[in-house]
């Protein structure tokens, strides 16, 4: 646990350090200032969301252009079907099985909804029990093989085991 | 060319602005009206760039259109089951589209009668180096015109204890606001936990920035503000009861800092609220932290309304 | 050669934008209209955040840009699971 | 200059419809809109004033910001009572105007 601590510390401390530089850059009364600024919004934050999952930054790091580049098509593929004449539109629920998504914690399932959310075709309206309820553009699509390889990845950047059978938390 | 080309975009704008603020008092429905007020307060606060005061710009898109959303919002949620059978007169209300008319042509003709000003006030480009910062707007609130900012920030208060009066006897100490009921793992949750540290860092930093920049006290302190509404809304703190001493001191801090700094003004140098030339820069940060806590508890307390308790109508 | 850059990419984000305004209109559910709202605006966003970048003087101008964007995202992604949910809720769905 | 007044005229026409849905409004949370409205208006009018000589005026800026966050007081004021007065009447709107044809 402890070392979860210090780790989620370091983690957080770096990210909002960043987002703290970014706001004061050239300033060094600016940046100064964040010695005071950013232990005050780790601290927040850890109160606010206690470290219980170790955050393995290469993971997301490496995630991350796979969610840029999914989120372009996102954009691309509706705007596609927007401005088509005949839309090629077939809304509907598709059932997403508990199994990818049920063990995840209630905060990586939310960053799991709302990536889904940005990705082509998907749009989830949370969750219902264990199940995630995911709406899609055009049910003929294939998504019962995305939405799994999602919630995996997401459950690798938080290092969470899948083969550990966990509650419905 | 980029002239003709800036009038057409204040043009346009200004038709947009009129369009959505016909959409705000004319259109049906309590809920849109109040959903036209946030489109039409984000859109006032493009023309205030346009205008050259993005201080304004800043406070108005964060208070005109988020602070006061979210107060409109809760506030129709309450009221849904109390709307009336209709929101709007009978017909076509002449007499007060006369009245509106009037009013608004009489200040048309105003606009054009106005003698034009030279220049804006050129002691205060003469003042403007001794004031202790660069944002001209920050040296007129807290240093030039630091009286009107001060009895401000009491009106505040005054308003907070106006609509604390409004509890009722037995949910007097109850936590303040309505019970939140966000599902804990659910989505509102989720977000409450991740934005706040980040919107404190941007809180702290508009701030701090306000001192040479566009930025300052008020619009820091309604960001901060919003971090402790989203916080409250999604359910991962409580907010807390009227008397709690902490929470108090914090409301009175800004004021009671600023009346301090006033009186050693008195004191030290010429008078009631004069900031004496070498002290100004760290006396403007010290009134300017304290204020901005007091502004950022008062909104944040004046949103969350009278405290109420659970079940209530 | 930047203010080139800027106007590609801030005419690709109104594209972007337009695409999904007409989504908003041309679809035929809440849901399917979210879906237009949420990931046509964020790429616009995106482009035109891009192409303002092309005019910024310092890396740090950049950073708050793309700071900027980012917010947006995690407002867009937030905010389509609410908005989906209560849509869910009041047609008595879930 | 042309620009400063189109924002003027867009002030005053912004005041006129929050006076005409001030007027023409029953339910109390609209006119507690229009009642902004009202201000927003002005402010945009003194804003455009404050513009119009060889430079920004802070003055007239710095006022605006305290008038907008006084607003926002006044609203949470105005709500209150509105929430209060439904909870005593049941209705959202003024007596008066309860049996009006």
């Amino acid at each position: 646990m402890d070392g979860l601590w210090i780790r989620a510390v370091a983690h957080r401390g770096a990210m909002l350090g960043a987002i703290w530089a970014a706001l004061s850059a050239p300033d060094p009364e600016g940046l100064a200032l964040g010695l005071v600024a950013v232990p005050a919004a780790v601290a927040l934050s850890l109160r606010l969301l206690p470290a219980r999952h170790p955050l393995i930054l290469w993971r997301l790091a490496l995630h991350l252009p796979r969610f840029l580049a999914g989120s372009v098509t996102g954009g691309v593929d509706v705007a596609r079907r927007a401005f088509a004449r005949k839309m090629p539109l077939d809304p509907g629920w598709i059932d997403v099985p508990p199994e990818p998504s049920g063990g995840l914690p209630g905060g990586a399932r939310v960053a799991l909804g709302g990536e889904l959310s940005l990705m082509p075709g998907t749009l989830a309206a949370g969750c219902d029990g264990d199940r995630l309820l995911v709406h899609v553009l055009d049910r003929g699509g294939r998504f019962d093989a995305s939405i799994p390889r999602e919630a995996r990845e997401i459950a690798a950047i938080i290092g969470h085991r899948r083969d550990r059978p966990q509650g419905g938390a | 060319m980029t002239a003709a080309l800036g009038l057409a975009l204040d043009a346009a704008l200004c038709a947009l602005i009129l369009g959505v603020a016909l959409a705000v008092v004319a259109g049906r429905g309590v809920f849109r009206a109040v959903v036209f007020f946030i489109v039409y307060g984000l859109l006032a606060a493009v023309a205030w760039v346009r205008l050259d005061a993005v201080n304004v710009a800043l406070a108005e898109a964060a208070i005109g259109a988020g602070l006061t959303g979210v107060l409109l919002l809760a506030a129709h949620g309450r009221l849904r089951r109390a709307e009336a059978a209709q929101d709007l007169a009978h017909g076509m209300p002449w007499s007060a589209a006369l009245a509106g008319g009037a009013l608004a042509a009489a200040l048309g003709w105003a606009w054009f009668e106005m003698p034009i000003p030279v220049e804006p006030g050129p002691e205060l480009a003469e003042a403007l180096p001794r004031a202790g910062v660069g944002n001209p707007v920050t040296a007129v609130l807290l240093n030039f015109r630091a009286w009107d900012t001060l009895l401000e920030s009491i009106v505040l208060l005054a308003a907070l204890i106006g609509v604390w009066m409004l509890a009722r006897e037995g949910d007097w100490r109850e936590p303040l606001g309505r019970p939140q009921h966000a599902r804990p793992g659910g989505v509102m949750a989720g977000f409450g936990r991740v934005l706040p540290p980040v919107g404190l860092l941007v809180g702290v930093w508009l701030v701090w920035a306000g001192a040479d920049h566009p930025g300052g006290a008020f619009q820091g302190g309604t960001v901060l503000a919003a971090v402790g509404l989203v916080a409250v809304l999604a359910g991962v703190i409580r907010p807390p009861w009227i008397g709690a001493p902490l929470w108090q001191g914090a409301l009175v801090l800004g004021p009671a800092v600023f009346l301090l700094a006033g009186i050693a003004g008195a004191v030290l140098a010429g008078g009631f609220l004069t900031l004496p030339e070498g002290f100004a820069k760290p006396a403007i940060v010290t009134i300017e932290v304290a204020l901005t806590v007091s502004i950022a508890v008062t909104l944040a307390f004046l949103v969350l309304g009278p405290p109420e308790a659970e079940g209530a109508g | 050669m930047a203010d080139l850059a800027t106007l590609l990419f801030t005419a690709l984000g109104l594209v972007f934008f337009a695409a999904g305004t007409v989504g908003l209109i041309r679809f035929p559910d809440t849901f399917s209209r979210l879906h237009a709202l949420t990931k046509a605006d964020n790429l616009g966003l995106g482009f035109i955040a891009l192409g303002v970048a092309f005019q910024a003087e310092s890396w740090a101008q950049v950073a708050r840009i793309a700071l900027i964007w980012v917010l947006a995202l995690l407002a867009a992604g937030a905010v389509a699971q609410l908005v989906a949910r209560a849509a869910l809720m009041r047609r008595g769905g879930a | 200059m042309a620009a400063l007044s189109i924002y003027a005229l867009t002030g005053a026409a912004l005041v006129g419809l929050g006076f005409f849905g001030l007027l023409a409004a029953r339910h109390l949370l609209r006119r507690v809109v229009a009642f902004n409205l009202i201000g927003s208006g002005l402010f945009l009018y003194f804003g455009a004033a404050a513009t119009r000589g060889a430079a920004p005026d802070p003055v007239p800026q710095a006022l605006i910001i305290t008038g907008i966050v006084v607003a926002l007081a006044a609203s949470a004021l105005a709500v209150a009572l509105v929430v209060a007065q439904v909870r005593a009447a049941g209705r959202a709107t003024l007596p008066e105007e309860e049996d009006a044809p």
